[in-house]
């Protein structure tokens, strides 16, 4: 099966040829390299910008005015916080005109810790994006997810914001993409650079079909009545891996929700789920002061007061400002399985 | 402020482009001024321009005083500049048309292109009938889709990166369509502004832009020359290979001649120019610090006024008459505009997605 | 009484005079302006700076890498969304140095609405700010807090935030700052910059005292038994005004918290008074998803779950990419006395 | 590649400069090469902490190679450049001395600054005792406070801006300290080069900086030649009347005798200048494109080997038996490094605040 960056490289290819995609680009995503993560090899319409963030995103909201669909990329989320200004101004482009001006553009960005990338490339961006009304912000756990709402995100008016978790990129998918040959070495053979010398190399791209993930709709990937845990991204398979860990250990049922959509989120979803388990933790990466969980738990707060069995929790990054390089520091910092594990266990055994 | 000015003056007359002097030199005429040789129905045209502009912005400065805005911010000294530039413009919507990235002193520009009065006042009253952000922004802030105006915003100096955007959009197509950008001189020390000139010369990709400067020696209480150690802004193209031009945007016929040359050029050759045109500042930054006449700023109206009316091309009674009916239409406007509606409170979740899908959580 | 604005000029002359602040720079900020809300007015070490707000907090940081005090200025936060790369930088300087490095600087910037600022002079900060790890942020509701607020900001080793509600700023308190002349015309005549030429004019400053407000300490500025109200910045007085109208008209006890600091924070304070009341109410402008309010409700979730007699509330901006110029508009978008009032009849009418 | 270096060589010998000239005129030496009039001693060296530095960075690539870093960047291909720059600077605490905003490349520097070589392995095995950032940072991401080497930060191009501030305040002072920037050609896209420029060309208050650019033709896969429409990227400097110079930084003393003439006048006048110097990556960009030797650039410290035994200021032996005692060094710095702790998890709260003041809001 694909990983998710060959699976974000397919989607690519789709946009470029079945929906408008006239341009794809960032630092370094064009030809040799194809983007640090390789999630732009092959494609016809990448190239390489300077080493401008401010100006990716300026030359992205312009081709939007010019009503073009562009793919535009930052090379970490790491390096995006000196546009947060052109991302607000992105988001109110629709209302402060009135309706007159729509900006359908992608922007795509690596997120999160996993990769030992220490400070400066482990960055999460989902509760600083969830700040910023007038996106659409999505994040997928699979590839197959990655390739749905890729397609989803080209093809919406609005301007939506793609979060890659960095270390799920190289990860294999248990989902064939609609139109992948079965066969994993034929893909890669197919559709991966080589290395070495590429000036002549052509990707021979599968048909390609397509498939939605529709944004606002989260994924119930796992069913249980006992507890619920809500994530996305990279914590989403250690919540899955810890839920059937405790199933077979200890026999409890935990229901467990990929949120894929962080705004507009599925809160229908949600709360049929909190409401019947009664318990509930969410799970994501970011800082945990005015994190997007601390939101979720608020909505519980304000629906299922009188429903809960117990506090409703969130699990997220230690609010420090960074993520140390020795891994016992990063494993400290972000959450990793075995606090997944205490927390779930702590809501468990809470008697209300 | 004054040495400022004649500061400013000085450079303008050092630089006074070769080109030009060729077209004057190559014409005869009636009267002594022969415009550079411009068509009288054209002059005529600039002029009448601006002094709707100004009109139009002396009607939004009272709307302001008499308390009926909350805000104002408006051009007053740049329709010699504005007004050409407007002219200039190969109107209409789409990729092979002109792009605008405009900033808040524009009303001469978008004057010119033809916008109502009214379009303007609505927008300082903030009615519901504000056909540019429905009541929801500052006045100056236009945003005209079906001429390519794209939407102005208050913080200073995004419009040069913007343009990054409609000029890559453009410089794959075939027609003579361009992407041009206003702003400010205290504006350039926005990191947007090198933005654009570093993406307009990629070599791999060079974008039509008509960048321009409008240098009027001031960022609010701030003095160009404490701040910048460019000689001219506009050298700072230089060192990215970007032909650059420097006039006096005080002279709307030297400004049309030189606009005209400029675009040209980048129609044609698909590569940016870099503008940079002394204006005035004639009341002030805005209403912040009172939008008052200031009588040290040279007024570019006045200037050309008196040229007009020695040229013999208007006498003094065509321009008052001029005036006076464009103050008839500022002033029925204002009318008709006060009758109209304010945006509802509840409103205010419309238009935060396209069409106005479900924005507000409550709800998801 | 001195007004905010003036408390604040205060503050930086006692600052320059006695704390060994050496540089107060932002746009417009020296003379003859001093500052769009005249809060830098008659200062010895005052500059205007390029308009270029990344320049301005790199100037900062420098400044404090070379270990001097200095208070810069962001014209209005709606313009600081393109530093906060480097807002992050300067959080992360201690503790990725190992604590090798301290910056200790001042940051200052009008926040909020009130003021008819449509899209662009009336965005909030507080939000954001509170997921800056290494920053301590503080925003007054008054001309006294204002003071000791900035003198211990300025005393501070690590880098302060200092948000001024802008919509405050021109209003008088009701307390004397130490060394402040009681006559409000001698002191407006002694440190109010002439209107018309001003080459000449020179402050005649009050023999100020030294004023502490501790970072971190929040302040109860009423008492009362039945909900308390958490607040701080513009929506503080609007608060105060709510409580005092329900006492008068129907008899109910509300206590107000100031928070005064938004990070760190005063929980004791906080949860002392929730645990009395049962009730709470947090009020600020900032837009309410991912709001720093929700943090305050999870807060309360965790520690009083089981004490509370209501569902927790926040009433915070509404989450829309801007606020209309129209009052309507306006009044609709962040909260005024009349939203303030219904949540708080709301809570007190929940029967758990 | 090979034509961007060539392109690159040909520019830097337009550009020889007309002073240095003159000194290599002004003496008279034994051998042919007289090291453009530099003492033999100073000639040696640079060699020496040319010859040391890559051992070093060498061995940082084995310890990445081993498994036992996680990330390797570094600067084999400066130490030409970086070399002469840190025996220059002068060195020391406070803003009497010079400040230092380097990049990721800077081995070379604080080598030559003295940093021992332990300090740097230490930090690229993520030690406790990595005396930079304590085992939470990159590889050469250094901090060294007694020497003003303020601490090295992944973004690129921020640097430059923090010099503005270092800067302000030495331009108050009355002594002889400047402030140092390093940094890449394709970091110069980012805003932080430009408000460089316009801060310390403020007619009201010029810095003393030396801002610097490595040009080593790339930013990571990205070539120089589509990105740049800048002959120089130094000529940016020009339209705000800052002095500019290009060297070939793959020459030492070429370097050595620009930094030296370009710091001498800074110190003096107060005023930045700004300077570009030709630079090789030897061993790709970092780890993540494998870390191994690119033998189509020009290895600076090759040249300057076969310089120094063509010279006759030392034998093959002499050299080779130097790399011997520094591989030794850096093997048993390894050595004592691995023995050494790494930091404890729960330390990560530790430095949020000065003195570790409280951070974690569970405990306010
Ligand atoms: C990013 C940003 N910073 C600050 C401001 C506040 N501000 C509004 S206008 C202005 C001065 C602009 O000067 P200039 O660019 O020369 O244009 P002018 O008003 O003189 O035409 C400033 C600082 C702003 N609108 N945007
Ligand atoms: C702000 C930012 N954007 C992107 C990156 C990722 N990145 C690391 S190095 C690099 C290229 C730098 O090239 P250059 O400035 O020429 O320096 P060189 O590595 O060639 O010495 C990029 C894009 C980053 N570190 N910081
Ligand atoms: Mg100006
Ligand atoms: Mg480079």
């Amino acid at each position: 099966m694909a990983n998710m960056a060959q699976a974000i490289r397919m989607a690519l290819h789709y946009s470029e040829t079945h929906l408008g995609v006239s341009e794809i680009f960032g630092q370094d995503v064009g030809a040799p390299l194809g983007g640090v993560f390789t999630c732009t090899q092959g494609l016809k319409t990448t190239w390489n910008t300077p080493l401008d963030e401010r100006g990716i995103v300026g030359a992205a909201i312009g081709l939007g005015l010019a009503g073009q669909r562009c793919v535009a990329e930052i090379q970490f989320c790491d390096y995006i916080f000196n546009t947060i200004d052109l991302l607000k101004m992105v988001g109110n482009t629709s209302w402060t005109t009135n309706g007159q001006y729509n900006l359908p553009i992608v922007l795509m960005t690596p997120t999160g810790a996993g990769i030992r990338g220490s400070v400066y490339h482990s960055h999460s961006f989902d509760a600083w994006a969830s700040r910023l009304p007038g996106w659409k912000i999505v994040m997928p756990s699979t590839p197959l997810d990655a390739y749905g709402l890729l397609l989803s995100a080209v093809k919406d008016p609005n301007p939506v914001l793609f979060l890659k978790p960095k270390s799920l990129l190289r990860i294999r998918g248990e989902e064939l993409i609609p139109g992948e040959p079965s066969n994993e070495k034929e893909l890669k053979q197919r559709i991966d650079a080589p290395l070495g010398d590429r000036s002549f190399w052509q990707p021979n791209w599968p048909d390609l079909q397509d498939f939605e993930v529709p944004i606002g709709k989260a994924k119930i990937v796992r069913s249980g009545d006992e507890l619920t845990v809500i994530s996305y991204g990279r914590t989403l398979p250690l919540c899955l891996k810890v839920a059937e860990k405790l199933k077979a250990n200890i026999g409890v049922s935990i229901e467990v929700i990929d949120l894929r959509s962080i705004y507009p989120y599925d809160w229908q979803t949600m709360k049929a789920s909190i409401k019947k388990t009664g318990r509930v933790l969410f799970v994501n990466e970011d800082t945990e002061v005015t994190n997007f969980g601390e939101h979720l738990v608020y909505r519980t707060t304000q629906d299922l007061f009188y429903d809960l069995m117990a506090r409703p929790k969130v699990l997220a990054g230690k609010n420090i400002p960074g993520i140390g390089l020795y891994p016992a520091m990063e494993e400290a910092s972000v959450p990793y399985e075995h606090e997944i594990e205490k927390e779930i266990l702590e809501i468990l055994a809470e008697v209300p | 402020m004054i040495q400022n000015q004649s500061s400013k003056l000085k450079v303008n007359s050092k630089k006074s482009s070769p080109k030009v002097q060729k077209i004057k030199a190559a014409r005869t005429s009636k009267s002594t001024d022969d415009f550079m040789g411009l068509e009288a129905s054209l002059v005529k045209q600039i002029f009448n321009l601006m002094l709707k502009s100004r009109v139009l912005e002396e009607r939004l400065i009272k709307i302001y005083k008499a308390g009926e805005a909350f805000f104002w911010i408006g051009a007053p000294g740049e329709e010699a500049f504005g007004v050409p530039l407007g002219l200039l413009v190969n109107k209409g919507h789409g990729i092979k048309h002109d792009y605008l990235h405009l900033h808040y002193r524009a009303t001469p520009t978008v004057v010119a292109m033809g916008m109502p009065m009214i379009d303007s006042i609505r927008l300082i009253m903030n009615k519901v009938t504000d056909p540019h952000t429905g009541g929801r922004n500052f006045s100056n802030h236009y945003c005209i889709p079906k001429w390519n105006v794209t939407p102005i915003t208050s913080p200073i100096g995004v419009q040069y990166n913007f343009a990054i955007g409609t000029g890559l959009a453009q410089s794959k197509d075939q027609s003579s369509g361009i992407s041009i950008i206003t702003g400010g001189d205290a504006g350039t020390a926005e990191s947007d502004f090198a933005s654009c000139l570093i993406w307009s010369s990629r070599p791999e990709r060079p974008l039509p832009l008509l960048i321009t400067v409008q240098n009027n020696g001031w960022g609010i209480s701030t003095a160009y020359s404490g701040q910048h150690g460019e000689k001219n802004i506009a050298d700072r193209g230089k060192a990215f290979g970007i032909r650059t031009r420097l006039i006096n945007g005080n002279d709307p016929i030297e400004t049309y001649i030189a606009l005209k040359e400029e675009m040209d050029y980048i129609r044609k050759e698909r590569k940016p120019v870099l503008l940079e045109a002394y204006v005035s500042r004639l009341y002030g930054h805005s209403s912040a610090s009172g939008a008052n006449l200031d009588d040290k700023e040279t007024d570019c109206l006045a200037l050309f006024s008196q040229r007009i009316k020695d040229s013999g091309l208007m006498s003094n009674q065509d321009i008052s008459e001029l005036r006076n009916t464009f103050e008839a239409e500022a002033r029925d406007a204002m009318e008709t505009a006060r009758q109209e509606a304010f945006p509802s409170p509840d409103s205010i979740w419309d238009h935060t997605y396209f069409q106005s899908e479900n924005a507000d959580w409550r709800n998801f």
